[in-house]
């Protein structure tokens, strides 16, 4: 099953709700190519389900913004009249259907011919491996079932935009994980536009083509996962996405001196007072290093073993030790650092609270 | 699950009181009065058969219940909804206002009633302007509906309020982006969810207008509904059996339909009770 | 947040008819009265005041009330936490016949009460058994409070279980890990929970009460509660003016009891309504 | 602060509820040493939570099942006399008490003097970092702060036992880790004997002295992270635990033939035809490799990238890749595994549900 799917463009939209103080989003511009699956990541009241609400129809941008479907510019029409597909928080299934009548719906508002509709709620039942429960009662799914026939409530009018609103929150670690590989399997082969909200990192990092980090109602950075973990634009993404270690130093002699040691500037790096950098990008070496530190707290977690080292710098350096070694608290061990952190953009340090 | 939460005896002596009350209070006056309506041969209920008098009054209550609860559900849904989705200026004193009625027993309302449409009526004094006749149906079955209906509707509103008030609004967003119509979220998506609140609160409205005598009485209207029947063969007459006969008969149909409802078996009581 | 559910000529059509009622049926009546209780220079509070049957009445009312509310309330905790915890066999049969009351109005109610406790009553049958002597209470406040009790129980109780069931079975337990003996949680955990629901289920009792017109009217009894005053003024003495200032102030406390106990402006209304 | 703690054993506890056709634990005996931690582990509905609510005296074994705090039999004690502490998943804070009269709740019950109770009140508020919010209501509080004032309330009374209930499942992923490591830390500095209930791996993980894993009413495993991580007792465990991945082929001439590739086994290893190994034990090497595979998919997933490889054994490989190397769908890449794989006991391979 193949979607058809728009690119969407938000222009200067912002949104402030009668009787607030301050909009929860600021001006907001915002490009998304058509089949792409962009993530909003941000911590609660950030203004990201505001964002996807725009984008739905279900609030309208504050004077001056506009909304764009392709050329089209669906500002001024309501979510019923622009075909999206939208999966929310709490799955919000119509309780007094089945599983089959809650998927049909969109169809029936349609009018399609009842075959029509039969078939292709078969095919989203089949998609959705939800086959064997087609006549369940709501109240009898399990969560992951609920997320299941949520999405194919969604998807069975072929909707040009997907929107997903914390579609996982609900569900437990371990559920949480193998949906999360179903979907972006599913949201994949359908090619169709999706705007997708989460607070957790992990999801977006997963799930999303490009992500949109957002803070305080504005947007923080856009970009790839990739950018996003290895070049934050700024404190609040770094420290948001991921565990950030910050070393500071003296810059002395092309080398970075701290209380840990010594540590010599990759080639060609700038002079530098300060880096930033993750617990995986520390390089831990049994014997030497060009920097020591205490272990203070071990805590193994299965693929890697979490050290919080102290005596680096200001604050304790988190490192993610890989293998099976054991580290005693006390144990003084030496360590260098990834080349690439000399390369790695300094974000400015200023922490802007949400 | 709760095995612990107190000792046997303190369970025991939780348990003792309601079935005392249960045993001494409620089963010896209603078994007294199915003794009694069965008493003289079952004539009580041979005369409800015969007699066409109480035949029609249990007939024109029945019809009076129904008609004023589903006026009432239909006006209280459509005011209800309205009061909950919408914040305007004025909201929460015209919610206090509609509900004063509330404060006025049936005979203070059958009072009014006769105040709005009795023979020196306000309904009168305009039509005798406007036409030159005196409106006047304080005393008829009109009069009687519109008592009940002013008695009721405050009820069912505050319940139906309550309800609406807890419809997750994420339902109707999911259905309008599924391109369905305002009119199609009310039957598909509203409704539905409202039903154990509308069956609840339907059921209330009509027990309560099944019994409802207060109103009745002071409007001393020609239509003799069932509870004014019940009084006057009892008070009057002095005729138990056919009272008790006609009671019996009055709280069997109200509590098939509270049954019904599912309000009986303490089943869905939350909303109505 | 609903601000697109419906277009804007759907929302005026929705709030029209509630404005309409309102205005036509909701203020008229209640205005009149008003209107004709501060008539002929306010004679008939000075009546109320002067007169000491008026106050008599008015006092005897609302004590009767408010007792029936305080006992029901108890009888209806201790029973309705106990139904609510405890799973027995036939279990839901008596949460059935506790309820059965709700289907019979208040007529009824009077008529069991005579035949409980009336001059042919069960009781008095009994007590001339064991004594010798005709225990009759019917008629007097005793009667009076019997009957409002049987009416009002299973209405608060269907409210107390109601809340009760959705009390936290978690916050008990966490209580008792605190080492909190079963008084204790009573008191520091169940009551200020459902005191919501019993400041509404009170509430209402208590306006049901201080209304209740068919029970006091069939026990014909000697004391004149406010309903029947107004009721006797009215239609028999034909005094306009002290029945309207009499139901006024019979609306007054009714109403201010509902407000005290946040039903009035729609607040704390689930439970209640 | 320093707490007293016991020891607990329970010995041949069973619980059927009334009315069960078969009972939700079967006879289970466990000790639990002073002042440890230990974490019972395992999917919804497996005994976890009733075996911590038989610890509290909130459920009752079935006959023959015996409790011990210390040398005390308990078992025919109720909850509000064997002096433990509990916090509950949705914490059951009361709602009309503001925090402070929550967290002095059990001390109130024991009529110690109004400055005691202040004085130790406040001693658990700093120790929670709760004194700004000693005054608010409990609804105003967020969940995070929800949890610490559930935790100093069942720490005020000074209990011999702590009881957690999955504390921390009504809470954000990002929250969910900060105050695992907060509450890390303030366990060990207690040193309570404390039981912890959790479907969550990492925490488990992340707070266990001891893990013990358990399924459909019974415990099929009891060992420290690391024993439980690396030598899974079976299958269901092996499953539970993190990422498994099962490597089946015909074993010749001291190795492993797989289509893969070859696999020549580490010395001292026996004859074996089928490799269990965690995502995390497979060594990428760029140029050549013991074994090939073909990346199906590559996920970033910011520490590392998580590929998964097909044309190896039977069911696709799992491999967590370090590093900021890029994988394209398609690539051809070879891998050895860990010299440790050929010592990882077999877990049988029979599969067990819940």
């Amino acid at each position: 099953m193949k979607l058809d799917s728009v690119p969407i463009r938000l222009e200067r939209c912002a949104k402030t709700f009668p009787g607030a103080a301050r909009p929860v989003l600021k001006p907001l511009d915002l490009d998304i190519a058509a089949g792409e699956t962009v993530v909003l990541l941000g911590p609660s009241g950030c203004g990201k389900t505001t964002t996807l609400r725009l984008i739905a129809g279900l609030e309208r941008p504050d004077a001056g913004g506009r909304v764009f479907f392709g050329a089209e510019d669906v500002s001024a029409r309501p979510i019923e009249e622009r075909q999206v597909g939208m999966v929310f928080q709490n799955y919000a299934l119509f309780p007094h259907m089945n599983v089959r009548q809650n998927v049909a719906y969109g169809l029936s508002i349609r009018r399609l011919p009842p075959q029509q509709i039969a078939r292709r709620v078969d095919e989203l039942l089949a998609l959705t491996r939800l086959d064997a429960l087609a006549e369940r009662q709501i109240a009898q799914l399990s969560g992951g079932q609920r997320q299941r026939v949520a999405l194919a409530r969604a998807l069975a009018p072929q909707p040009r935009v997907l929107l997903l609103d914390e579609p996982l929150t609900a569900l437990d670690a371990q559920l949480r994980e193998s949906l999360r590989t179903e979907m972006n399997t599913l949201l994949r082969n359908l090619g169709v536009t999706t705007v997708y909200v989460t607070h957790d990192q992990a999801e977006a990092m997963a799930l999303g083509d490009k992500i949109v980090v957002m803070s305080a109602g504005a947007i923080e950075q856009i970009g790839t996962p990739r950018d996003i973990y290895h070049q934050p634009a700024n404190a609040v993404v770094a420290s948001f996405i991921g565990t950030m270690n910050q070393l500071e130093g003296v810059w002395r002699d092309g080398a970075l001196h701290c209380a840990g040691g010594r540590l010599i500037a990759a080639p060609g790096a700038q002079p530098r007072s300060r880096l930033w950098f993750r617990p995986e990008d520390v390089i831990l070496t049994p014997s030497g290093g060009e920097l020591h530190g205490v272990v203070e707290s071990a805590t193994f977690l299965g693929g890697h073993t979490r050290l919080s080292l102290s005596g680096v710098g200001a604050a304790p350096i988190l490192v993610d030790a890989p293998g099976r070694t054991r580290y005693a608290t006390g144990e003084r061990i030496g360590f260098s650092l990834a080349a690439e952190v000399w390369h790695t953009p300094l974000p400015d340090t200023e922490t802007t609270t949400c | 699950m709760n095995d612990l939460t107190l000792p046997r005896h303190w369970r025991a002596a939780l348990l003792a009181p309601a079935l005392t009350v249960f045993l001494a209070f409620w089963l010896l006056p209603m078994s007294r009065l199915a003794a009694i309506s069965v008493s003289a041969g079952g004539a009580g209920y041979r005369a409800l058969i015969t007699n066409p008098r109480y035949l029609e009054s249990l007939l024109s209550t029945v019809i009076l219940s129904a008609l004023v609860t589903a006026v009432a559900l239909a006006l209280a849904l459509v005011a209800g909804l309205a009061l909950v989705r919408h914040a305007f200026p004025g909201r929460r004193t015209l919610i206090a206002m509609l509900t004063l009625p509330l404060a006025f027993p049936g005979v203070v309302v059958g009072f009014m009633v006769i105040m709005l449409a009795g023979r020196q009526g306000l309904i009168g004094a305009i039509s005798r302007e406007l036409t030159g006749h005196n409106t006047v149906f304080a005393y008829s079955m009109a009069g009687l509906f519109l008592g009940y209906l002013y008695f009721s509707i405050p009820r069912v509103i505050l319940t139906l309020m309550a309800a609406a008030e807890k419809l997750d609004p994420a339902l109707e967003e999911a259905a309008r982006s599924l391109g369905a119509s305002p009119w199609r979220i009310q039957r598909d998506v509203v409704l539905p969810a409202l039903r154990p609140a509308l069956l609840a609160a339907g059921a209330m409205c009509f027990a309560t207008a099944m019994g409802a005598f207060g109103t009745a009485f002071t409007l001393a209207t020609e239509i003799d509904v069932l509870p004014m029947a019940i009084y006057s063969e009892f008070t009057l007459n002095a005729n138990l059996v056919v009272a008790a006969s006609l009671s019996l008969v009055l709280g069997a149909v109200t509590w098939l339909v509270l049954a019904l409802a599912g309000l009986g078996g303490g089943g869905n009581v939350a909303a109505a009770a």
